[in-house]
């Protein structure tokens, strides 16, 4: 794991550069088993900064979540670097994003950091009750838990989110400084989710759709945390032309999601964090594994892994499958 | 942006004599469309494009003040033009119009009245719901560049080089082989007419080679084009002829001294006649200037020639020889383009049962042309089975004709008539009868095909002239024995009664084919094929010798096959186009070109990736003092396909005239089920 | 339904080779289903998929996209873009539960009349097949 | 008013009893609660802590039709819908309650807005009190509490077996009567008052209010809040799951050429809420809005309306994805307000 002290450090040591305008890492949560994310902008605040099996969320989110503010006439757009602490998934979003030109590989500073898998929020809740636990650690397949005092080991895959055991990233593909030594990838996708709920026929499956998308209250939750999401105007929200409509029902959430994912596929990198923001437990995901599948067997094309790579749509080949195609 | 008055729509529904008003109930659709929001007017006429018919729509324009024109008639891409011709005549912009595709997809298509005339009702709607969206665009010029390229020098690129350089204007003439003339050089005689081939043609070549205005380029080949209507660049790669092009006297004697002189089988000759490594195609050859075949020649391929170097070198007096010599490449700027790269014959390996690979007297109808040209390897004398020395040989006795060999012809996939061979079977009996007059002579037909002007008349001689026509379609042809006599297993459709008739020179009349190569063409030209593997014209009535790319005109067999008149035709018919161009000097781009909403692009430049014409790219944007990447259209690059809007993400890049939210109400409309 | 569900398809055609071929199907009076309404856009590159998406949102009961054979493409590549989007947006709206059948595509080539009209026979036949679309159609009545 | 009880086995019966009833009671579906129209008695469960959708979209539907109209068309009549219909929430939590009354405030204010005050005077609120409140609960330190019977008209305990029923108003003693409860005893009574004595025990969180409503605006250019708002998402989770937000956005919608005026959600945390046609928008960044979500509720809205629009129910703490925790912005705010008390 990462030794906290270092991860201080180091941060401390890119802050008080002048070329560095924020980090962004992980602190203590106030409850519960999910850190926060945080923004620091000046070295003293680096002692708030860790790293545990709780810094679930994906810090590359948050680089084009800051707002460009307007700069006053005669002064200088603050262009200084942000450094990003993230994980081997939430690296991924940073590859993607610079494929995307979404900024330039000068502009972040990547500190990476080898992860063994972060808890899940929810399994952890039906396990332990609405807690707030002490200590949490990973050792081997083992979870250790401190939850009222007493120390409790589980299983890893009882605890850990489902996209940890079956990472194939647990090292950052990108990163300026490495926090920690390089874990074994203990894991492969088969994709057997997928492959388990394509066995339902169409009416099996809108019947479990209809009842997802009922729920879903459109708070654009599950758009805004994802690192891909940056659009200056997103076209849900759109009012000329207006794709979907404001207005919840069944029809415009399930257009609502179609859109949303239609508009990853070849972009998610699976991070997943659509699925664990979702206030109403959608099974977001699941679509965008389909996608992510059909992908890398139709086009053999895996998004977030290679800088230099072509957008999956807006390249082709001559040789691409027509199965359906009359 | 619609402008601040709101719209007022008029519909105009065409009966189009009876083609819709037979089917559709007009009138219904006419109360339907008037109760439409936004509709001021709607009205039906018999003609919508007849003058009277515009003339409502002028007249409605200017009392009613219309600003949004909806006509429902036939196919946009048959009057679209002349209909956005009618609004700018009364004053309103052109792309105030939306057409409504009633006939080719609605009456013309549907038996059922009633639901045709339901979704007449929707598709009306649907151009009401865009209409309401429509924008003004502005029709923007560029100046022509007064230069044309022609690329294939048969007697199509000719005859359209000649009447572009005659008036005045600037030609590129590409051709592939080393001289121009094509396939109608490598005719005898031609019919009906029986003029000489050569006679008509070779005068026509020289002009080509010396007229002030037209470069010439043989032994070339057009490797890249680029640009638009008025404004192409084209690269051209001259490949070496490793013979100084200027030193060159055309004397020949480099060829008599060639070692490996009538060893290599002639192109020109299809292949029954010889040449050397260095050669002249044929002797009237245009430019007459000697090619080394670098595929062939010694010192080429293994780098030594005879012991004391090649001999054609020692030979040639000028010392035009240059083994060095390097392709060069030439980069042009032209406003228009004329395709004429004509066609192949069938190639008969494709029909094994008509024996032709393994015997030397079954032969093409192009070969029997060589076999029986003053220029070709006989001297013009039907003489076979000659040795290499060219001793011995025999003049048949017995020949025979097979028409449609790979035409009309489902089993080798051409299932068009090829149009020429009914008529040069008919001349090349007629040429047989006139030099071996006791030779009996068989033609197998499946019908006669003599529509051309003189046809008729010319095949009723060459019956009269002791020519038998058997209607029948062999099935095989094989050699009997080992002397040269050939079976020909055929049945006598007319009488029931096979037969298995013997002959000792088959000639089979093959179909014409598009070029082999025709891939090349295509993708440097994006031209498409119709189902014959013919390049495709923009339109089979109208727009004969036009493509869908502005600028790049048709001539010759490489559309379709032809004969000579005709290809002469329509290669004056591509000029002319050209010259309409060109003569103009100015020609309309397109006005239905991608725009960007700066404030909605996030610059990720899946737009520019996409572009097929590299229109997009980008630039720099100061965003309330930001800097930020965003996307700008190159107007007069894009083509307005509109790629670029299907991979946006936010639609901050719309194609003019189908912006998402122009289509959008036309989806809302079609969309519910009636 | 006491009479026969007739489903309304809507057809995004480019205009250069799909449109001609349907236009060409109506010149040559091949007679086809009145199902199918058509909007032309310039090429097949030009369909955002979302366009199929919305179409079914509408109420369509089935959508097609049509375009020029591949290598074809008046504007070279458009409908290989549009290709690679359709086999992605197939698979989305299957997974979500709609019946693939409602969503097709095909190559018609302008001189493809005859394949224009089998197209529509097709597609429309799928469409019966796959019965009425009202998964997530938008309902007016719910207003 | 009366003491009543009916056995939990009972509940499908006691539902189904109430035919002259809409009634909109707890339905589960995986781990999500939410308050839907009963349909099948059987789909209701009071085995959950607190619903993830707040009941005030009962009142404050998500999407609601004002009016139609044809494009073009100049009459038009609004619709209001549910007029006249009974209505009875089962399970109410206290807070929910609370909010209640206290967005009443709003619909009332300048005019009553007949959307939401036909559902709120037809609706009968049957309350269900907390035994076990969350971890982030904080109810009493706003006026409520896990038996409060603020805004109720009756209120349930749940007794194990039993469920303990006390009527609070003539509509909840209607209610009773029409579901044929059987009466209850000071034992029953003794228990609840007991379990609510436990449970105002178990809130483990809590805010003094004091003071907060009149020192935020002083607070409005401080650096501080940038240490919450610089996570946000601008989702509308805080907002949509509040019990007590009621903005809402009006559009119109097309179909083809019919359309309708409808009002849905908004909140103040996306970025379009405040956007000007001009494209200026007063609260460009996300510190902004996050200041606003706050101050409104502990400082604009007690301004206006002498009540904070709040009622601890912990909902914009248990669902924020990236933990912006109200209570620690409220906590933070009084030390900030300190430091500037100092350096003024």
């Amino acid at each position: 794991m990462v030794d906290t002290k270092r991860l201080q450090e180091k941060a401390k040591e890119v802050l008080i550069r002048d070329d560095v305008r924020r980090l962004i890492g992980w602190k203590r949560g106030t409850y519960g088993f999910e850190a926060a994310p945080t923004v620091i902008t000046d070295a003293s605040q680096v002692d708030q900064l860790i790293f545990d099996a709780t810094c679930v969320q994906n810090p590359a989110s948050f680089i084009s979540l800051e707002e460009k503010k307007p700069v006053p006439r005669g002064a200088e757009p603050d262009t200084r670097k942000i450094a990003v602490m993230v994980k081997g998934c939430d690296s991924r979003a940073i590859v993607q994003q610079l494929v995307e030109k979404a900024y330039g590989r000068d502009d972040v500073i990547v500190l990476g950091i080898p992860c063994r898998g972060v808890i899940d929020r929810r399994k952890a809740m039906k396990m332990f009750g609405d807690v707030t636990p002490g200590n949490v650690s990973l050792n081997g397949d083992k979870v250790a838990v401190e939850v009222g005092g007493e120390k409790k080991e589980v299983e890893r895959g009882e605890l850990l989110m489902d996209k940890c055991m079956r990472c194939r990233y647990p090292n950052p593909l990108v990163s300026d400084d490495l926090l920690g030594e390089e874990v074994e990838k203990w894991a492969d996708d088969e994709f057997a989710d997928v492959d388990e709920f394509e066995k339902m026929v169409p009416e099996e499956k809108w019947k479990y759709w209809e009842e997802q998308f009922s729920k879903c209250i459109r708070c654009y939750s599950c758009r805004n945390v994802c690192p891909m999401c940056y659009c200056v105007e997103c076209v849900v929200t759109k009012m000329k032309p207006q794709w979907t409509r404001r207005s919840t029902d069944i029809s415009e959430n399930t257009a609502y999601h179609i859109q949303r994912a239609w508009h990853l596929a070849g972009r998610c990198i699976e991070c997943n964090e659509c699925q664990r923001v979702c206030p109403v437990d959608i099974p977001i995901m699941t679509l965008n594994r389909k996608l992510t599948r059909d992908v890398k067997d139709m086009f053999e094309y895996e998004p977030g892994v290679d800088a230099e790579a072509e957008p999956l749509l807006a390249c082709y080949n001559p040789q691409d499958p027509e199965e359906y195609i009359m | 942006m619609v402008e601040n008055n709101r719209p007022k729509i008029g519909v105009y529904i065409c009966h189009c004599g009876i083609n819709i008003g037979s089917v559709v109930d007009v009138p219904a659709v006419v109360e339907y469309a008037s109760k439409l929001p936004g509709v001021a007017v709607s009205r039906e006429y018999t003609y919508m494009c007849s003058d009277p018919g515009q003339n409502l729509v002028k007249d409605d324009i200017t009392n009613e003040k219309l600003n949004r024109v909806i006509v429902a008639s036939c196919s946009p891409r048959m009057h679209e033009p002349t209909f956005r011709k009618t609004l700018k005549e009364a004053g309103l912009n052109p792309y105030y119009l939306e057409m409504a595709n009633i006939r080719e997809q609605c009456s013309w298509v549907h038996e059922d009245k009633a639901k045709a005339t339901e979704k007449a009702k929707k598709l009306v709607e649907a151009a009401v719901a865009k209409a309401l969206l429509l924008e003004a665009l502005e029709e923007k010029e560029v100046d022509v560049i007064p230069s044309c390229l022609i690329i294939g020098a048969g007697i199509a690129g000719i005859q359209a080089a000649l009447d572009i350089a005659d008036a005045g204007f600037k030609v590129y003439m590409v051709e592939k082989t080393p001289s121009v003339g094509g396939r109608m050089a490598q005719l005898d005689k031609t019919f009906p007419t029986l003029d000489c081939s050569a006679c008509i043609l070779t005068p026509k070549m020289v002009d080509v080679a010396n007229h002030p205005n037209i470069e010439l380029m043989t032994y070339s080949q057009l490797e890249e084009i680029s640009g638009f209507v008025g404004n192409f660049k084209a690269k051209i790669r001259k490949k070496a002829r490793y013979v100084d092009f200027d030193t060159c006297t055309g004397c020949g004697v480099c060829a008599e001294n060639c070692r490996l002189a009538g060893r290599i089988p002639s192109e020109f000759d299809e292949k029954i006649g010889m040449r050397g490594a260095i050669y002249l195609p044929f002797p009237q050859a245009v430019p007459a200037k000697y090619t080394i075949d670098p595929q062939r020649c010694l010192q080429l391929t293994k780098g030594k020639c005879g012991k004391e170097g090649p001999a054609c070198a020692a030979a040639c007096g000028p010392g035009a020889i240059n083994f060095e010599q390097e392709d060069e490449f030439v980069e042009i700027e032209i406003g228009t383009v004329i395709v004429s790269t004509g066609y192949d014959v069938f190639d008969c390996t494709r029909k094994p049962e008509y024996g032709w690979e393994e015997n030397d007297n079954v032969l093409t109808g192009l070969e029997f042309e060589r076999l029986v040209s003053a220029s070709g390897p006989t001297g013009g004398k039907p003489i076979l089975g000659r040795d290499k020395k060219g001793e011995g040989g025999y003049e048949p006795k017995k020949v025979a004709f097979i028409h449609c060999v790979g035409s009309r012809d489902k089993s080798v996939g051409n299932e068009y008539c090829s149009r020429v061979c009914c008529m040069y079977l008919a001349k090349q009996a007629h040429l047989i009868r006139d030099k071996l007059p006791d030779a009996e002579i068989t033609v197998f037909y499946m019908d006669v095909r003599a529509f051309g002007k003189g046809f008729e008349e010319f095949y009723d001689r060459v019956r009269r002239e002791g020519v038998r026509y058997v209607r029948g379609n062999p099935s095989e042809i094989y050699r009997k024995g080992d002397d040269h006599t050939l079976i020909i297993e055929v049945e006598d459709t007319l009488t029931g009664t096979p037969m298995e008739h013997e002959a000792d020179l088959v000639v089979l009349g093959v179909g014409l084919e598009p070029r082999r190569d025709v891939r090349e063409i295509i993708d440097l030209f994006k031209l498409s094929q119709s189902t014959d593997g013919f390049f495709l014209e923009a339109h089979p009535k109208l727009r004969p010798v036009d493509t869908a790319s502005d600028g790049v005109y048709l001539a010759g067999c490489c559309q379709g096959p032809k004969d000579i008149p005709d290809t002469v035709a329509q290669a004056k018919a591509a000029s002319s186009s050209a010259l309409i161009l060109m003569a103009s000097g100015r020609v309309k781009v397109e006005a239905l070109v991608s725009v960007v909403s700066p404030d909605e692009c996030r610059g990720c430049g899946f737009c520019v990736e996409v572009c097929p014409f590299g229109a997009i790219e980008l630039v720099e944007e100061n965003r309330m003092g930001n800097i930020v990447q965003v996307a700008f259209v190159n107007e007069a690059l894009c083509k307005g396909c509109g790629s670029c809007a299907a991979a946006c993400l936010s639609g901050a890049i719309q194609p003019k005239s189908f912006k998402d939210e122009q289509i959008l109400p036309q989806i809302a409309v079609l969309g519910v089920r009636p | 339904m006491s009479e026969e569900f007739e489903p309304n398809i809507v057809a995004f055609l480019c205009n250069w080779c799909s449109y001609a071929g349907a236009d060409l199907a109506g010149t040559s009076r091949m007679h086809y289903l009145p199902n199918v309404k058509i909007i032309r856009v310039m090429c097949s590159g030009r369909v955002n998929p979302l366009f199929l998406l919305n179409a079914l949102q509408q109420g369509a009961d089935g959508v097609l996209i049509s375009g020029c054979h591949p290598g074809d493409c008046h504007y070279l590549e458009g409908n290989y873009y549009a290709r690679r989007r359709f086999m992605l947006m197939h698979k989305l709206l299957e997974h979500v539960g709609v019946d693939p059948g409602r969503v097709n595509m095909s190559w018609v080539s302008a001189s493809e009349g005859a394949k224009f009209a089998d197209v529509v026979k097709e597609t429309v036949e799928k469409a019966k097949a796959a019965g009425p679309m009202d998964q997530f159609r938008r309902r007016q009545l719910n207003w | 008013m009366g003491d009543y009880k009916f056995a939990k086995e009972k509940l499908a019966e006691v539902l189904s009893s109430l035919k002259d009833y809409k009634v909109f009671a707890p339905v589960a579906v995986g781990d999500v609660f939410r308050f839907l129209q009963v349909d099948d008695p059987a789909k209701v469960t009071l085995e959950f802590a607190n619903s993830n959708v707040p009941p005030k979209e009962l009142m404050f539907p998500e999407t609601e039709t004002l009016f139609k109209y044809r494009l073009g068309q100049t009459d038009i009549e609004p619709e209001v819908p549910d007029a006249g219909d009974k209505r009875l929430v089962f399970g109410i939590r206290p807070c929910d309650a609370l909010a209640y009354t206290i967005v009443d405030n709003l619909y009332n204010w300048d005019f009553p807005d007949p959307y939401y005050q036909n559902r709120r005077e037809n609706t009968t609120l049957v309350g269900f009190a907390c035994a076990d409140p969350c971890s982030n609960c904080f109810c009493p330190s706003l006026g409520g509490g896990p038996a409060s019977e603020k805004g109720l008209d009756a209120i349930m305990f749940d007794m194990g077996d039993t469920m303990y029923v006390k009527t609070l108003t003539d509509k909840g003693e209607a209610f009773a009567k029409a579901a044929g409860l059987e009466s209850a005893g000071d034992a029953e009574k003794k228990a609840a008052e007991k379990q609510a004595e436990e449970a105002l025990g178990k809130i483990g969180r809590s805010i003094d209010t004091k003071g907060i409503p009149e020192h935020l605006p002083s607070l409005y250019d401080h650096p501080f809040w940038e240490q919450f708002s610089d996570r946000c998402l601008s989702c509308g989770i805080c907002t949509f799951l509040c019990p007590t937000c009621h903005c809402f956005d009006i559009q119109d919608e097309a179909e083809g050429f019919d359309a309708r005026r409808a009002r849905m959600w908004d909140t103040c945390m996306f970025s379009e809420y405040t956007l000007h046609t001009s494209g200026h928008n007063p609260r460009p960044t996300r510190k902004e809005r996050t200041r606003n979500r706050i101050s409104h509720k502990y400082s604009y809205f007690p301004e206006k309306f002498d009540v904070i629009a709040c009622v601890g129910c912990g909902r914009c703490i248990n669902y924020c994805p990236v933990n912006i925790d109200i209570l620690d912005i409220l906590e933070k705010s009084k030390q900030a307000e300190a430091k500037e008390a100092k350096t003024a």
